[in-house]
């Protein structure tokens, strides 16, 4: 129980950090969004408008009173740019980012943890190195350069996919996956390729130790040795990874979501920063940290399930 | 576009690809190019911009202007209908202009009107306009452009739920991914529309925009100009001149740009065919001043060719001007568009070649406004001035010291007269040869190194037909339909 | 160097090494020399597949490929080495002084990189970058500040667990200064995973800033960069392919090469692996 | 207490009566470079049922690496069997298929480690490592399982058995965890237990207790029990036979009072007199000078030779064999090589 | 040992952790590793200090040394109060304080030299010139049995022996007076112990140092010390010169520890008092005498009453209830006494 509500105490001020980072970041970062939204036409009459109407010329610590207040409540405030409440932007354009990293984890952990499992039991022999060294291959291409060669050979020439754009579940949900299979795989590989190393590693930490040893002198065979002890053992350092995923699966949908033109938040946040967007990419960040702190905060708690040394501390 | 409709007929439905999201939808506080590219397609002025730079009657049907060029009485088109089924009362037309001007409620909205003394709706079909001082350019600002009609009983929510009385209405936006406007049955011009459904889809990268074109995923798109190779058999291609102005600037108060022969040197040193072949794939119309041709008669052709590339000379200029050994300076670019520093790259070659050492400073486009367009902090840059419906509005905005947004700091006494001057003219031709000194007036003095107008290369369905093109940016869709 | 020959065996060493060696001494060629002028243009010659003259082809201003991703292995040490020395530098300092003197400094470095590795690399970079602005110096401290967490990590637990071990009390017994004790004598110590952490930052930052460039907001002409070239490829992909493989490969070459030796250390240092 | 001198005397019974016996067993480990460590060089020793025998010798000399082949669990690779026979009651384990050899593991033998501390699963219960083990080599429900859990877990000393049962490996103190793991190991009446090193990371007065156990064990159920160990003192109270073992070999093999009151192998004796002894007083105590070789750099001749103060030039030369010395008094040095050596 | 001279005196040491991982301070308690605890340590002579492990023996000795801040107490150094020092004073005041670690391996800092190892104490000091240094370093190293090679080699080229011989000699490098052993050879093999025991024994002769021996191996403490004490849950529970401890243990504890010793000895089997349970966790501690709740002769007092050091008539001090009095509490107590007979 105290191991939760330190969890939950430092969720809280983990989050609090993050949101003072965010809104100073933003106060020392040159740039009018007012300008940039009314570009080179902007007439002065109207920029002075918009400024007064957006309450950019209150000061500093009441904005990110407000903002916090807002935060807590709900609110995230509106667009400056779109001149509409953040948390509908975010509802838009959510299905699309939450369908990418969904199929995505679900592609890495079904691939990922099995093959982990299969190399480690073939410590040494040859495919320990193909995989190593197919692995790191996978580790060193740049994500979005693997997109575009995928949209060259895949996408290109069979129908199926739909090279840009997005295609709501509820209208085809063909054309869904033909839209987001190609980006799902092009965050997958590298995590994959990190991924299965880590589980491979785990668990042969695992096998080093010694209670591996009595539970093999007991006479259990190996098939229960790994996938009965040595799997739920592993599957604590391999959470942590997995939870980590979250923050490098939705760090991999900003830059897909360029590649493959789809309207996600992270498209939605590449836009927003060159436009200064403040309360949009305020907003945006708070979600997208708010969700890795979560899972990472899930995760921590999973240990506690996993590991009756945290549970019953 | 998806299917057939059940009769087998294709469906009047278009789906057209834009670079971005509209700033405003309420048309009155839309300022970007792209907005009116779109929302255009709803609203109306009292007058609409024609394809060859001329305008031609909207909502209003006819006008008289008085003798001492002051007075505009309009007469008012009648049974024309606002999207909401209401028709457009002299009132609304009072309403569009007190709240353009402020003169109502709150701040004015736009500064074109400061010229207007007063407006006036004397009877149900008449709207008169008093002016301070003559103007020959005024009809320019009755197009939708700057002044669409919209309804009084729309307040507080043009943004929202825009209302016009345009060919197509308002259906709904989703910002980030696209705007869709249905056909307006109600249309004072009763052929018009042909679609039903027009739906903008926004996509900010061109080479998605180019595949979702070839997945026929969207109907229209502009292309690159180094891909046209690949769609140019399956699809119409349509090239625009965008009557746009890609210039390369200097800061004409600072050192060494205040002297005319660095600038002339520049000029002839920069070589414009290879930023046009290498940049725009040779898709680019040289220019030599603010005007393309794409403005007609207004265009003073054959400046183009003034600087022809010339080292020696180039060399020549800069010494007279004291810099026999060139200096070094900065170009400073945005980085929202890799045109830009893909120019300024063949700038820093070009130049190498008469001693001057160029650096090349990226900045994003926030900065770029902030510092060198409003901040007039910069030896150099480059940006593409977009194109207005208006010969005075090209060659006024930017260049003459009575508009603020000068930001060249270009000054010369004969051009800001001519300026001055031809407002007051009411004679076309007369205009036309004053306008027509302005640009060479721009190209003697090198205000700038133009370069050319680029042209959008727009690749369509080939059963779509209708499409028309502006000296400006605008998806006409009133007479667009898809054929057999 | 003894250690290291021990392992002839380890690929990852030797295939590592060689790769980084190979684009090492590309570097140092491109400062003397490069087949054609990087910045020259020729635009009559533009994308022009490969040739014996042009190797890689030349790009949409006729410039030679080849020598661009010659002089771009200097941008990409360049902004790797500069990533990486802000990050170690902070990273053990920060990380060096909340596990050693612990307590309530511990807590406070510790939450607030805890806040910084909550936000996805790429957003603290993009956010980095406006504040800083785009360009090759920037970039590569934006992309240092982001090690420093992870950075600070490992060297915290490096000095939490060291500061326990019995030579640090002897050397606090005999008045070694703490200052001296962090630096002098656990810092060689825990520096073993902390060069690992550093290779793998050297890929990291690469990618990062390939991603970076991608977005337009990395490093910005004329500097020649390998993720800029990789990006104004794509207006080319299907017309002119080739034009993509010279520096999508390189950047993968020499990732993998950092990947590789940053394996090939742990590898040597942690005696149970093999 | 059983009398072995008797029953050497027929070879019938001597067969009769042998639990396991372990012939010429070779475990080496490959190293880098081709290096081969001989952790395990041509040992031969014999168990007899119901007797105590145990395994000495300083760190590294090999005494797990034994153990651990008689278990097939060596780690392969580095580590393999080269050579040898190991029988159990007549029957080779070493060339048993591993399914079989895994129904003698935890069933025919019991095995206890050093490390009470990490040698259980962390993430079940206690109850749970116990039942797994009486679940795979008996025929019973999971209920019955864990009635018999209780009942072991009340053998080895827990009063709340029934609490234990449900707890998990951390919440219980080194001592305790050493218990659970003699149950473990005695839960299918093993014929032997191997125990390695049971008590060295215990307290003393903990370590007695463990000891104590593991004789009530045996007498229970009537186990041999192979005892490694470095405590002298531990070896002279529990074992009936000791083994000394050196760089991989067994240097001398005899009865425990004979080790101690008839010591015959120079490394024996200079192991016996370096031990700080309670009930001795000496003002200072002799050492052994230098240290054991690592496996892989055993020297030429007798292992031991280095730091022999008897070494003679043969010493560096010739491997000495084990020499039968009397019955159950085996040495392998070169001075016993002729009757009456020292 | 008449009129002996008093190098240390401890009085009323306290050292207490907070519980780690704890939320609130305060609430969870501490963890009392050493607990009221006072004594002299003679000059020349040896004191060993035995106990299970967590008993706080290692704590004691980084607490004397102020490796770690006390929480209560005093410790005087040749009559200079050391927890009142600031840091200036307690360096030049420490170097007459060393001590030896238990882990050979960790002991000595892998990336440097020996030869630095042993020389960083005067360097540091900056006592004597570097050649002077170089001479004392030499002499250090032969002292302990090195050879001179040993000087430029590092800590892993050497046997655990070979390790903690190299510790010594950085102890030594500064003349102290005062040198305390922590489990020095615990981690050793046997035959290497005895190495290093003798060597120890050696150096305390040729340079009168006095040592505060920590083990929890009876036989090894029996043999180096004069004086012993033993510890149980951070307190000392008997100290007394190490004859009188050997050969007529007082406390429960101290007699169940010896007698759990295994030893050679064919002739006569020797009665075994068997302890119930384990050691009590350390942050919780039983009230009253903290090892009532496995002293075999425990009584009603024991529970309730914390029992101090008495001298008692046979020489050594004891804390436990039966023997308030200074005198052998005469109890019947055989009938508690689990008897455990072997062979
Ligand atoms: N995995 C391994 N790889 C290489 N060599 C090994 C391995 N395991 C053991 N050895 C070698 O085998 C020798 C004997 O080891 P073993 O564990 O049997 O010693 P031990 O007598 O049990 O010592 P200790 O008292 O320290 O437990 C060691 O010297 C070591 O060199
Ligand atoms: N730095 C610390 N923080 C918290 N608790 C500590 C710390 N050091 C020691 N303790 C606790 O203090 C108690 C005494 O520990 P100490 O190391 O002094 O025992 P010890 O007698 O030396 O044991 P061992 O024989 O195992 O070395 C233990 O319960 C231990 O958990
Ligand atoms: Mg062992
Ligand atoms: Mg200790």
């Amino acid at each position: 129980m105290a191991y939760i509500i330190r969890r939950i105490i430092l969720f809280v001020v983990t989050m609090a950090t993050v949101s003072l980072i965010t809104f100073s970041v933003f106060q020392v970062m040159p740039g009018d969004p007012i300008r940039i939204m009314l570009g080179t036409e902007a007439d002065e009459t109207q920029v002075e408008t918009l400024k007064k109407q957006l309450g950019l010329d209150q000061p500093l610590h009441i904005q990110y009173m407000d903002w916090v207040k807002g935060l807590v409540t709900g609110d995230l405030g509106d667009s400056i740019r779109f001149s509409r409440p953040v948390t509908e932007l975010l509802a838009d354009r959510l299905p699309v980012t939450i369908s990418l990293a969904l199929i995505t984890l679900i592609i890495v952990v079904i691939v990922a943890i099995p093959l982990g499992i299969f190399v480690a039991k073939r410590q040494n022999k040859l495919s320990d190195v193909v995989f190593s060294s197919v692995t790191q291959l996978g580790m060193a291409v740049p994500s979005f350069w693997l997109g575009m060669l995928l949209i060259l050979y895949l996408g290109m020439n069979f129908s199926f996919f739909t090279i840009s754009g997005y295609v709501p579940w509820t209208q085809s949900v063909v054309g869904a996956l033909g839209a987001l299979l190609l980006p799902a795989l092009t965050i997958a590989i590298p995590q994959i390729a990190v991924k299965f190393r880590y589980v491979r590693n785990a668990i042969l930490e695992q096998l080093r130790l010694d209670y591996v040893r009595t539970i093999r002198s007991k006479g259990i065979t190996e098939k229960f040795v790994m996938y009965k002890h040595v799997l739920r053992n592993s599957m604590i350092p391999i959470l942590t990874v997995f939870g980590l995923i979250t923050a490098e699966v939705v760090a991999g949908t900003i830059i897909v979501e360029q590649v493959f033109s789809l309207p996600g938040i992270g498209q939605l946040l590449i836009t927003s920063i060159s436009y200064r967007d403040f309360p949009l990419v305020q907003g945006i960040v708070m979600y997208i940290t708010f969700v890795v702190v979560f899972i990472n905060f899930i995760v921590d708690i999973l240990y506690s399930v996993l590991d009756p040394r945290i549970r019953l501390n | 576009s998806e299917g057939g409709n059940v009769d087998g007929e294709k469906a009047q439905e278009i789906k057209v690809r834009i670079n971005d999201d509209p700033d405003f939808l309420d048309p009155h506080l839309a300022t970007a190019s792209i907005s009116y590219q779109m929302i255009l397609n709803m609203f109306e002025g009292l007058f609409a911009p024609e394809t060859d730079g001329s305008l031609s009657p909207a909502i209003a049907e006819s006008y008289e202007l008085s003798e001492d060029g002051l007075t505009y009485t309009f007469n008012i088109r009648d049974n024309v209908k606002f999207h909401n089924g209401n028709t457009v009362k002299v009132e609304d037309i009072t309403y569009t202009f007190d709240r353009l001007m402020g003169t109502k409620n709150g701040d004015p909205l736009s500064s074109n009107f400061n010229n207007v003394a007063s407006i006036e709706a004397p009877d149900t079909d008449t709207f008169v306009i008093k002016l301070k001082e003559p103007n020959s350019n005024f009809l320019y600002s009755l197009t939708a452009l700057q002044s669409a009609i919209i309804p009084a009983s729309n307040e507080g929510k043009h943004n929202d739920n825009p209302i016009g009385t345009g060919p197509f209405k308002f259906v709904k936006y989703s910002p980030g991914a696209n705007l869709e406007l249905a056909k307006h049955e109600d249309y004072w011009d009763e052929k018009l529309p042909y679609l039903d459904k027009v739906t903008f889809v926004f996509q900010s990268d061109d080479q998605s925009a180019l595949m979702a074109l070839k997945a026929k995923e969207v109907d229209l798109t502009g292309v690159p100009a180094n891909r046209l190779a690949e769609v140019e058999n399956d699809f119409n291609i349509r090239k625009q001149n965008n009557n746009s102005t890609l210039v390369v600037t200097f800061n004409q108060e600072r050192e060494p740009f205040k002297d005319v022969r660095v600038r002339q040197a520049i000029n002839y040193a920069i070589n414009k065919g290879d930023i046009i072949d290498a940049v725009f794939s040779g898709y680019a119309t040289p220019i030599g001043s603010n005007m393309s041709p794409a403005m007609g008669d207004y265009y003073k052709d054959g400046l183009q060719d003034v600087y022809a590339r010339n080292i020696e000379k180039a060399k020549e200029l800069l010494a007279e001007a004291g810099y026999p050994d060139g200096f070094s300076t900065k170009i400073s670019v945005s980085s929202h568009n890799d045109m830009y520093s893909n120019i300024a790259q063949v700038i820093v070659e070009n130049l190498r070649e008469i001693g001057i050492k160029v650096e090349i400073e990226v900045v994003e486009w926030g900065i770029w406004l902030e510092r060198i367009y409003f901040g007039r902090d910069y030896d150099m840059t480059t940006i593409d001035l977009t194109g207005r419906p208006s010969a005075y509005e090209i060659l006024n905005d930017y260049i003459s010291t009575n508009d603020s947004e000068n930001f060249f700091r270009f000054k010369n006494a004969e051009f800001d007269k001519i300026m001055a001057d031809v407002l007051k003219e009411a004679d076309r031709d007369k205009q036309i040869q004053m306008y027509q000194r302005a640009q060479e007036i721009l190209n003697e003095d090198s205000a700038s190194v133009y370069i050319a107008d680029y042209q959008v290369l727009w690749a369509s369905d080939k059963e779509i037909e209708g499409l028309k093109s502006y000296p400006f940016w605008f998806h006409d869709m009133s007479e667009v339909r898809f054929t057999e | 160097m003894k250690t290291l020959m021990s392992h002839g065996k380890n690929i990852n060493l030797i295939v590592g090494l060689l790769i980084l060696s190979a684009f090492l001494l590309l570097m140092l060629l491109s400062f003397f020399y490069t087949p054609h002028d990087i910045n020259a243009m020729n635009v009559a010659n533009k994308l022009r597949g490969p040739s014996s003259e042009y190797w890689f082809g030349t790009d949409e201003f006729g410039r030679d490929i080849f020598s661009r991703i010659m002089k771009g292995t200097q941008t990409a040490f360049f902004v790797g080495a500069l990533t990486v020395s802000i990050g170690v530098v902070f990273g053990t300092l920060i990380g060096g002084i909340a596990g050693y003197v612990g307590g309530w400094v511990d807590e406070v470095f510790m939450r607030i990189m805890d806040s910084f590795m909550a936000f996805p690399g790429i957003i603290l970079a993009l956010m980095l970058v406006a504040v800083f602005g785009p360009g090759i110096v920037n970039t590569s401290i934006a992309l240092g500040l982001m090690a420093i967490p992870s950075i600070a990590r490992i060297a915290r637990s490096g000095f939490i667990q060291h500061k326990e071990f019995e030579y640090v009390m002897a050397a606090k017994l005999i008045g070694v200064k703490p200052f001296k004790i962090m630096f002098r004598h656990i810092l060689p110590n825990v520096s073993s995973p902390l060069i690992v952490a550093a290779s793998i930052s050297f890929a990291v930052a690469m990618l990062a800033e390939a991603a970076l460039s991608y977005l337009g907001l990395g490093v910005q002409p004329p500097d020649p960069s390998w993720g800029r070239m990789l990006k104004d490829s794509q207006a080319y992909l299907t017309s002119s392919p080739w034009y993509t493989y010279a520096p999508g490969i390189s950047i993968t070459l020499m990732v993998l090469g950092f990947y590789m030796l940053s394996n090939a250390i742990r590898d040597i240092m942690d005696p149970r692996s093999n | 207490m059983h009398s072995p001198q008797v029953k050497l005397e027929s070879s019938a019974n001597l067969q009769e009566n042998m639990l396991l016996e372990v012939n010429g067993l070779k475990t080496y480990f490959q190293m880098e470079k081709g290096k081969v460590a001989k952790a395990v060089d041509n040992v031969s020793f014999s168990i007899n049922k119901g007797e105590t025998v145990a395994l000495v010798g300083e760190s590294g000399s090999g005494k797990s690496i034994t153990s651990l082949s008689i278990m097939r669990l060596i780690p392969k690779p580095p580590g393999e069997i080269v050579e040898g026979s190991i029988f159990l009651e007549g029957k080779e384990l070493l060339t048993l298929p591993e399914d079989e050899m895994a129904n003698v593991r935890g069933n025919d033998i019991g095995m206890i480690f050093q490390e009470p501390m990490t040698s259980l699963d962390p993430v079940f219960t206690i109850g749970n490592q116990i039942v797994e083990s009486l679940m795979r080599h008996q025929k019973i429900k999971k209920s019955e399982a864990y009635e018999k859990a209780i009942e072991l877990l009340k053998i080895v000393g827990f009063s709340r058995a029934e609490v234990i049962i449900n707890e998990y490996p951390h919440q219980l103190s080194g001592g305790m965890r050493q218990r659970v793991m003699i149950a473990i190991a005695m839960s299918n009446n093993p014929k032997l237990l191997i125990a390695d090193e049971p008590t060295t990371a215990l307290d003393v007065t903990v370590q007695a207790q463990i000891l104590n156990l593991m004789m009530d064990m045996k007498k229970k159920y009537g186990s041999s029990i192979l005892l490694i160990t470095h405590d002298m003192g531990v070896v002279a109270e529990v074992a009936d036979r000791v083994l000394v073992m050196y760089a991989g070999q067994i240097v001398e093999e005899a009865l425990v009072k004979d080790l101690f009151l008839k010591t015959k192998h120079p490394y024996t004796k200079a192991l016996l007199k370096t031990i700080p002894n309670i009930e001795v007083e000496l003002h200072r105590l002799d050492s052994i000078p230098g240290t054991v070789p690592p496996a892989h750099l055993f020297p030429k001749g007798c292992r031991f030779a280095e730091r022999c103060t008897y070494a003679m030039a043969k010493c560096h030369e010739e491997d000495p064999s084990l020499i039968e010395n009397s019955p159950d008094h085996k040495v392998r040095c070169h001075l016993y090589e002729r009757e009456g050596g020292m | 040992m008449i009129e002996r001279e008093k190098l240390l005196t401890i009085n009323h040491l306290k050292k207490y952790f907070p519980i780690k991982g704890a939320l609130f301070k305060g609430n969870a308690g501490q963890v009392k590793a050493v607990d009221d605890v006072s004594f002299e340590i003679y000059k020349g002579e040896t004191l060993g200090i035995v106990g299970e492990s967590g008993s706080g023996k290692s704590t004691l000795g980084r607490t004397i040394l102020r490796l770690m801040e006390p929480t209560d107490g005093e410790i005087i150094f040749e009559g200079t109060n050391l927890e009142k020092l600031r840091t200036r004073q307690l360096v030049e005041q420490r170097k007459q304080m060393q001590m030896i670690f238990q882990d050979p391996f960790a002991s000595l800092n892998p990336r440097m030299r020996v030869g630095q190892i042993v020389g960083e104490p005067l360097a540091v000091q900056k006592m004597l010139t570097k050649a002077e240094r170089a001479e004392k370093v030499m002499d250090l190293i032969k002292k302990v049995g090195l050879t001179k090679e040993a000087l430029t080699k590092f800590p892993h080229e050497f046997s655990g022996g070979q390790r903690q011989r190299i510790g010594i000699a950085r102890a030594l490098s500064m003349n102290p007076k005062f040198i305390i052993a922590d489990e020095p050879v615990s981690a050793l093999d046997v035959s290497v112990q005895s190495q290093v025991l003798n060597l120890m024994m050696d150096l305390q002769d040729e340079f009168t140092l006095t040592y505060l021996f920590i083990s929890h191996d009876l036989s090894v403490v029996k043999h180096i010390s004069d004086r012993v004490g033993v510890m149980y849950l951070g307190r000392i529970v008997e100290i007394g010169d190490k004859k009188d401890i050997y050969s007529n243990p007082l406390h429960p504890y101290t007699q169940a520890l010896l007698s759990a010793i295994p030893v050679v000895n064919f002739e006569n089997e020797r009665e075994r008092i068997q302890l119930k349970g384990e050691q009590p966790n350390p942050s919780d501690p039983p009230a009253g005498c903290a090892f009532h709740t496995r002293c075999p002769l425990a009584f009603e007092r024991c529970k309730l009453e914390r029992p101090n050091l008495m001298k008692q008539s046979s020489g050594q001090l004891v804390a436990c209830h039966l023997y308030e009095d200074g005198t052998h509490n005469t109890k019947d107590t055989s009938e508690d006494k689990i008897l455990v007979l072997q062979h």
